[in-house]
């Protein structure tokens, strides 16, 4: 097992190696100015030129690559302008609020998915199909900054059951000790049910947005591999040896039909972190994704580089980890390591 | 081979009759299944709306009219007036042709390059296989609508970049698919027999393996263009979508959406609503391809 | 059962099943809530320190309240009655007296001023913190050389709590410049200590901790997210400040701002769009109150070097065809102070900003076109900054269509903010409108920056006129001299001749508009036009 | 003997796109107390689906229509489903063809058995290991304890087949359907477990229904046998009399068509068919070697790791390549067949590949007309001229023919990479549509418009397009019913006398082997184990492999003529 972790590890360095030149040279085409920028309004051509020397950008592209390499390899991203720390704090600092907030959704939206998936693949045809697909694409058709402001007009202005979308406490809660950095298992791992409450009210709305955006693709492959399984000859013979429906479609097919549905996560998730740029900006959610936008917003060159190495690290251990539980839930794959 | 060639063997009733059964075959599926019918019709509509836009419009989708506006829907203005009292309802009609243009040009982009590039993998495998790979897997690795940002930030925002950031962000997901279809034709009978019959590699790899997987990118191509248009919408909410004053669905939302708090709630919710229901066209065409695809429904 | 009482008895059920009840405030939170300002408004600060390399406008404020000055202003009746900084009157700060002569001025500090961490404020200090400023380079030093404040040798300590500012050249701008932000004074000792070899002036220390003896300390930064900052208890330097503590929240998303403030979460906020702050003002649930900006005009910049807006007759003619009005209305809802229509026969008054003598008539920008050798129009791009794209876009829309009127076709262009100051920079932009205000309340400023053949950043037309330098250059030397109406004649000499002329066309006086709960009180503006948090009373 | 299953007056209609469909109609079918009867059909006869029913397993889209079904004096047709769950597996139960498949891929075996007893209540969560272990022992599984834990996948197919059985006579049920129980099994694995499935049912005296599409298969193992044609019961008689003594025309055509010891290819044809005039074109040097194979080679690694993987990975460490034909060398003459035999995974297809020039070999030559085009790289051997002289009929009609091409596109498609721009394809392609049997209307029909073995035909017509000198023909008659089948060995016969070409076939089926071959090619573990003349091979066989291979094929009884 170690010894596939380490081999799938080693295949992702090509595209990693990808990611790092790539994120280098679209930060550097950006068209803004950052030395303009951050040289203050008033100021005059050699204030910039002298921003841009303290910035190192007057260098020739190789040589700023070659030191951002030489960077990067201390573990250290730069500085971002923007806010004023290095890129590492700030990733550190609004990593975990960005994946809680994904997994949140992520998992609200497999809870719901999976079952209207088997739900319409059992039932195929049916009005109950029509109705989980229909309901699962109008999901999807909706732009996600709208779907969260409505939300946000419904749960929070109209109908005041929802807290202010002011990031991930309330204003005047204080956040639970730093643990594993996600606020609700933080909370509850130091009892603070006050936290607790907090922080669940304040993800309920963002998380609901995000899981109502990738309820589509989830229903959808589960219900094609569902249907796809139901139609396999080891159901026949489950169906055969009298097993009832029941165990028929939990047992025996929807394991097997969870191989492309765990395949599947692996996309809705790099959907939903794209998603997530724009749901953090409509709820004030201290997470990377605002901080990216922002960042690009200002060509600010070091968080983008910074978040995109971390997305694409967080995209790499997300795919072993897929990788790791289809193992656990097909023998066959065990055999071929 | 020369077309007239190809021509001395297949006999045109053949070709009408092999049209004439799919249609049947459709219209079967479609029978058996209303809310495909149904994404026919809207896109139908959608399709006079681009085309005939400009006439259907009642009013002029740029023209001003500041003494009408943030108007509530009337039978005038049917779907009220934004902040500078253009009529919403004019400029959804025409904001239909723009977004069909980026949904239609950027999944034929992808579809030309990233189908291609995913054909030539799966079918020849080896080293393009695995540069075709590793340029997916870069991309993968991104979150594809950031990605679309920094393409846009980089290169400008016209149409034409949302296009190509369309285009490149779906790369990876044509890529696969051609692939993972051709790889599986690789050992196909006919495909052996191809080579039999004295055809090259790429003769084979154009004529016989990329129709066979037309059908299941048109499905793919179906899901993508709904994905498209929101991804420009994406981009109009932070910025970096059309230029104004054009009618965009996406840009109308961005625009309304912050309307929606006090009030004006008719801003961004039809343009939205044209939005979704595009999406949603398209997103159900996919499925109802699919279904007509599909070999095991094909029964 | 009544909606309300529906809704409390909801927010109870769904507290007790752990789901969200704002309605349910402990008592504990209910007492920090009274104690406690909430700001909320788009972006936050990137650097506490406003000497700091790209500090951003949101930093200013927290420079403002958490750092004495020397001097500061006096406050005196605005335009719609809310207290407006009085340009010409000063009042002590750190100083307790300052004493003018000829060559220099002399400032006696306070002897019972301390710093946060407790250490005496001294001369020492005060000249380190001026010496940073006219040495760090970028904007603080720039700003201090507005007003020939521009070597470290200028600062003099003459004991332990006086201080002398000598003068390079007479310059009437010498003083208020001392009064604005950048001359802020820093614990000397605190940032030394903190320095490296690298960075001499301990910038990367004041960029994360506030080292001043202001009003306020920030005890808390989550950059992008909020500012905390806690009252400081033994500040000596004016009044002792009203409220507490001051959480300051980053809500990117407008609707929700105004949700907020609304729903009565949030208690302040200057950032909302226009038409938000008219229907707030019209629901009366919140106290908005609108001011112009000082020394400030939003334009149309059109560059003057290149065809066809080297012809003065174009730039009329563009002038005639501004749909004014219109924009007033749908664009800015009223909240803006008109710049247009101006009864024609010269300049009567030396004051800036003041309307220009044009109207909204196609019929004239038509002939004038056609004078021009344009009969049928030309085309061009019309750029705004993206980071004000709310103002800027509907604007920038309907000069357009107004301007398709005359036949000029007109392409708009949206520039991300990060690259719109590049954008100004090249000179390149054939047409586009910006924002311009000054910090220093004065014509000649705003004209020497904006109009000057000496082409600095903000002559974005790059307009060169030997006449207009003459009167500027006359306007600041009879400042200096004090001969008012000599000065007067100049001013009213070159306003006549930037409207005549028209390289860029005054379009209004924006307003800062704040919204606040009707329990928050003491509002002031300023020229920075940023809050002062000492001021703000809750009650 | 009392009936256990009782159907009668069967209907069965399927939900189409073409409206409704009668799969099975009026079929009336009694299955005695320790009876085994075999259900024979070709495919769409309806057998299957009348099992289905019996089941009460149809798909969604299917349902009985009209009829009853009584068994053990319970009425199936409208029983409630929760009895049929009761009565499933317990009662009676069935196993599929295809076993692997018929398994769930990700649960273990033995865990599976437990499914199904515990379902029944045959046992309780403390026996149920021990029952299932014990249903494993009794299929004849070697060491149950260790197959427990197996996962399909790592069984053979013989294997599976023994566990499916397992699993449905694991609760002791009364009637067990087979549905081609041995399709897709080699012929050794066959016989293995049909006799099985015998000695079971018969030591406990449980009844049997046997579906087939193998008349000798049913012929050899059951008491009576259903003959269905359509969807419709054509004949029912017991086994021994179906053989010697068919009744409906169907029946005889069925029994004449299935090879079997002892007759001529044109037996196979119904005896109402006239004998086509015996052509043959003079073979040019007859008997002079066409195709020369010596010290043929081809290995595969082991591991298909990446590159990374293999770099880390010490040298000693990587295990030797698997040889899937190892130095194997003979000849084919001109005007010869030669059949090449053997099971799967023999190495006999990949022997043909290498022939056809579509993989490359790693050792060895293939000497061709005197040109040694082994050395041709497979990827340049398309442009050869040599190309249009070696071609090949493939196993499956159906995945040879490129859907979107019509069958006159596909038999041209040679014709337009090697034949001069001067020829006129269509009369071409019609000449070759005439000369395999294909009715020119067809021509411009689509694979999926055509039935099997006009398939068959466009293949053969395309393989034939360029009057190639050597044919591979790969298992060209196992995807097709035995009357089919019959038809299209005589055509390939006619062909080739006609056209003078050499065959190399390349089959499992030593009965159909024997009719069309002059010699005989044996092959195991990628070696040849034996050669010769077919009579020679086949009749006294030297090798014991050999000797195995022919004493496992169903022998079904001998019908005079």
């Amino acid at each position: 097992m170690l010894k596939v972790l380490f081999g799938r590890i080693l295949t992702t360095i090509p595209a990693l190696i990808g990611v790092v030149v790539v994120s280098f040279l679209l930060t550097r085409v950006l068209p803004g100015d950052t030395a303009a920028y951050f040289a203050g309004p008033a100021a005059t051509p050699q204030a910039i030129e002298e921003v841009k020397k303290k910035l190192g950008l007057d260098r020739p592209l190789p040589e700023q690559f070659r030191r951002y390499v030489v960077d990067l390899s201390h573990g250290d991203l730069g500085q971002s302008l923007t806010t004023g720390q290095p890129v590492v704090a700030d990733l550190k600092a609004r990593l975990p609020a960005s994946a809680e907030l994904t997994l949140f959704g992520l998992i609200l939206s497999l809870l719901i998915a999976v079952p209207l998936g088997i739900l319409a693949a059992v039932k195929q045809g049916s009005f109950i199909d029509h109705a989980c697909r229909a309901i699962a694409t109008a999901g999807v058709s909706l732009p996600v900054f709208f779907t969260g402001l409505l939300l946000v007009y419904l749960f929070y202005f109209i109908w005041q059951i929802s807290p202010a979308p002011l990031g991930r406490l309330d204003v005047f809660a204080s956040a639970p000790p730093t643990v594993t950095g996600f606020y609700l298992i933080d909370s509850l791992l130091a009892r603070d049910w006050e936290a607790f409450r907090s922080s669940l009210a304040q993800l309920a709305l963002p998380g609901i947005t995000l899981a109502i955006f990738s309820l589509a693709p989830i229903a959808r492959i589960t219900r094609a591999s569902m249907l796809a399984v139901l139609s396999m000859d080891f159901v026949r013979t489950a169906r055969a040896s009298g097993l009832p429906a029941r165990k028929v479609v939990m047992t025996y097919a929807f394991r097997n039909a969870m191989l492309p549905v765990i395949t599947t996560l692996g996309m809705v998730f790099s959907f939903l972190l794209g998603a997530n740029v724009l749901v953090e900006k409509v709820f004030a959610w201290p997470g990377v994704g605002s901080y990216a936008v922002e960042a690009l917003i200002a060509s600010d060159f070091a968080p983008v580089q910074g978040f995109v190495l971390a997305m694409a690290i967080l995209y790499i251990a997300l795919n072993l980890m897929i990788d790791l539980s289809y193992r656990l839930i097909d023998p066959r794959l065990e055999s071929t390591t | 081979m020369s077309a007239a060639q190809e021509g001395a063997v297949v006999r045109a009733p053949s070709r009408l009759s092999g049209l004439l059964a799919t249609l049947g075959h459709a219209r079967y599926v479609i029978g058996g299944n209303p809310v495909t019918g149904f994404a026919f019709i809207l896109l139908g509509i959608l399709v006079i709306c681009a085309i005939f836009g400009p006439w259907i419009a009642p009013f002029d989708p740029l023209a001003s009219d500041t003494m009408a506006k943030l108007q509530p829907p009337t039978w005038r203005h049917w779907f009220g007036t934004d902040a500078l009292g253009r009529d919403i309802f004019s400029r959804v009609i025409v904001a239909a042709r723009l977004d069909l243009t980026i949904a239609v040009t950027s999944v034929a982009l992808v579809f030309a390059f990233g189908g291609l590039a995913g054909i030539a993998a799966g079918f020849f495998g080896g080293w393009t296989d695995r540069i075709v790979g590793r340029i997916a897997d870069t991309i993968m690795a991104f979150p594809l609508f950031v990605l679309a940002m920094g393409i846009v930030a980089a290169l400008g925002n016209t149409v034409t970049n949302i296009v190509i950031a369309t285009a490149i962000i779906n790369f990876p997901l044509y890529a696969r698919i051609a692939r993972s279809e051709a790889s599986v034709r690789r050992e196909a009978g006919y495909v052996m027999a191809a080579r039999l019959s004295g055809n090259s590699e790429w003769r084979i790899a154009l004529t016989t393996i990329m129709p066979n997987i037309l059908p299941i990118m048109m499905v793919q191509m179906s899901l993508t263009m709904g994905y498209a248009i929101l991804n420009a919408a994406g981009l109009s909410f932070i910025g970096l979508g059309v230029r104004p004053p054009t009618p965009e669905w996406g840009i109308m939302v961005a625009e309304g959406a912050g309307s929606i708090i006090s009030g004006e709630w008719w801003i961004a919710l039809f343009p939205g609503l044209a939005l979704m229901l595009a999406v949603f066209c398209f997103n159900l065409i996919g499925d109802g391809l699919r279904d007509i695809v599909d070999p095991q429904r094909r029964t | 059962m009544d909606r309300r009482k529906f809704l409390k008895n909801a927010g109870a059920a769904a507290a007790a099943s752990g789901v969200s009840a704002p309605a349910v405030i402990t008592s504990a939170m209910a007492q920090s809530r009274a104690e406690t300002l909430l700001i909320v408004s788009e972006s936050g600060p990137n650097n506490l320190d406003i000497h700091g390399v790209g500090t951003n406008v949101p930093g200013y404020e927290v420079s403002w309240n958490c750092y004495d000055r020397l001097i500061s202003h006096e406050m005196k009746t605005g335009p719609s009655g809310q207290p407006y900084y009085d340009r010409e009157k000063f009042k002590p700060e750190l100083a307790e007296d300052m004493n003018l002569s000829k060559d220099s001025v002399t400032f006696k500090l306070r002897k019972n001023a301390t710093f946060h961490d407790g250490a005496p404020v001294t001369a020492k200090d005060v000249k380190w913190s001026l010496d940073r400023a006219v040495s760090v380079g970028g904007f603080p030093t720039f700003q201090m050389k507005a007003g020939s404040l521009e070597k470290p040798e200028q600062f003099v300590v003459v004991d332990d709590h006086t201080i002398r500012v000598d003068f390079l050249r007479p310059d009437r701008l010498t003083i208020p410049d001392l009064a604005v932000i950048v001359p802020c004074v820093i614990n000397s000792e605190l940032v030394k200590k903190n320095a490296t070899a690298a960075d001499p002036w301990g910038l990367e220390y004041t960029k994360q901790n506030t080292a001043g003896s202001g009003a306020y300390k920030v005890t808390k930064w989550t950059p992008g997210t909020e500012v905390v900052l806690e009252r400081n208890e033994a500040w000596v330097s004016g009044k002792k400040p009203a409220i507490p503590r001051i959480i300051w929240r980053m809500v990117p998303s407008a609707g929700n701002r105004r949700a907020l403030l609304e729903r009565g979460d949030a208690d302040i906020s200057y950032d909302l769009p226009n038409k938000d702050f008219v229907e707030l003002k019209e629901s009366n649930k919140l106290s908005i109150i609108s001011t112009p900006y000082s020394n400030g005009i939003q334009y149309l910049g059109m560059n003057v070097t290149k065809a066809p807006f080297d012809n003065p007759k174009v730039r009329q003619a563009v002038a005639y065809a501004v749909p004014y009005q219109k924009i007033m209305d749908a664009a800015l809802f009223g909240l803006s102070k008109p710049m247009f229509g101006a009864s024609p026969g010269g300049v009567k008054e030396a004051v800036w900003p003041q309307a220009a003598p044009y109207n909204t008539d196609i019929a004239k920008a038509k002939a004038l076109l056609a004078e021009a050798g344009y009969p049928n129009g030309f085309e061009t791009t019309l750029s705004f900054d993206l980071g004000f794209a709310g103002i800027n876009e509907p604007v920038c829309v309907l000069v357009q269509e107004s301007l398709a009127l005359i036949g000029i076709k007109t392409t708009i262009n949206k520039i991300p903010g990060a690259n719109w100051r590049t954008e100004l920079n090249k000179k390149e932009m054939p047409l586009f409108t910006n924002v311009f205000s000054g910090w220093l309340d004065y014509p000649e400023y705003f004209f020497f920056w904006c109009y000057d053949g000496s082409n600095s950043v903000f002559n974005t037309m790059s307009y060169k006129n030997a006449e207009m330098d003459k009167l500027i250059a006359g306007a600041r030397a009879t400042a200096a001299a004090g001969d008012k109406a000599a000065y007067e004649q100049n001013v009213k000499g070159f306003v006549d001749l930037a409207f005549s002329d028209v390289p860029r066309i005054p379009l209004f006086q924006p307003y800062v508009n704040i919204a606040m709960q009707k329990n928050v009180t003491g509002y002031q503006y300023w020229f920075h036009r940023r809050l002062d948090y000492r001021a703000l009373v809750k009650a | 003997m009392s009936a256990l299953l009782d159907v009668s007056g069967l209907t069965v209609e399927f939900a189409t796109r073409r409206g409704i469909v009668k799969a099975v109609r009026q079929v009336d079918i009694t299955v005695a107390k320790g009876e085994t009867l075999g259900i024979v059909g070709e495919s769409g006869s309806g057998k299957s689906v009348t099992s289905y029913a019996v089941m009460r397993i149809l798909d969604r889209a299917g349902r009985i229509a009209e009829g009853a079904i009584s068994f053990s004096g319970l009425e199936l047709q409208d029983a409630p489903e929760s009895q049929m769950v009761d009565l499933r597996g317990r009662e009676m139960s069935m196993i599929f063809q295809n076993p692997r498949a018929a398994l769930n891929p990700i649960r273990r075996v033995g865990e599976q058995i437990e499914d199904v007893l515990r379902q029944h209540a045959q046992a309780g969560s403390a026996d149920a290991r021990e029952k299932a272990i014990d249903a494993l022992r009794q299929v004849r599984i070697s060491r149950p304890e260790e197959r427990y834990r197996a996962y399909p996948f790592e069984l053979s197919g013989g294997m599976c087949q023994r566990v499916v059985i397992a699993l449905a006579l694991a609760c002791r049920p009364k009637l067990l359907i087979a549905d081609e129980p041995t399709t897709g099994l080699d012929v050794t694995t066959q016989k293995a477990v049909m006799d099985l499935i015998v000695e079971l049912t018969r030591e406990r005296g449980m009844s049997t229904i046997l579906i087939t599409h193998d008349l000798g298969l049913a012929a050899t193992y059951c008491d009576r046998v259903v003959v269905m044609e359509k969807g419709e019961v054509v004949e029912s008689a017991p086994a021994a009399e179906i053989f010697s003594a068919p009744k409906h025309p169907y029946t005889r055509k069925l029994v004449r068509a299935t090879p079997r010891p002892g007759i001529a290819l044109r037996d196979l044809l119904p005896d109402d068919r006239p004998a086509p005039p015996p052509q043959s074109a003079p073979v040019a040097d007859a008997g002079a070697p066409l195709l020369t194979v010596s010290g043929l080679v081809k290995e595969y690694p082991r591991e298909n790791g990446n590159i990374i993987s293999r770099l880390l990975r010490p040298a000693q460490a990587q295990e030797a390549p698997f040889r899937a034909v190892d130095g194997i060398s003979f000849e084919v003459r001109r005007g010869e067949s030669v059949g090449l035999v053997g099971e799967s995974g023999c190495g006999k297809s990949t022997t043909s590949m290498m022939l056809m020039r579509l993989l490359d070999p790693t050792e060895g030559m293939i000497t061709f007309d005197g040109e040694n085009i082994g050395a041709i790289p497979a990827k340049e051997f398309a442009r050869n001229p040599m190309r249009s002289r070696i071609q090949m009929v493939f196993q499956d009609p159906t995945d040879s023919l490129n859907p979107r091409y019509t069958a006159a596109r596909a038999i041209a498609d040679p014709l337009l990479r090697f034949a001069n721009h001067g020829l006129n394809l269509r009369s071409r392609v019609e000449e070759l549509a005439q000369l395999v049997g294909l009715p020119l209307e067809l021509l411009d029909r689509f694979p999926h418009q055509l039935s099997g073995g006009q398939k068959a035909r466009v293949g053969i017509a395309r393989a034939m397009a360029l009057e190639p000198d050597l044919v591979v023909l790969d298992e060209p008659t196992a995807a097709l019913d035995v009357s089919v089948q019959a038809v299209v060995l005589n055509l390939l016969a006619d062909l080739k006398a006609k056209l003078g070409m050499s065959y190399l076939f390349v089959s499992h089926d030593l009965h159909v082997v024997r009719l069309v071959c002059d010699r005989v090619i044996v092959m195991r573990g990628g070696r040849i184990v034996e050669q010769g003349s077919a009579e020679q091979v086949l009749e006294a066989p030297k090798a014991d492999y050999t000797r195995e291979l022919i004493a496992a094929a169903p022998h079904p009884p001998v019908q005079g003529g």
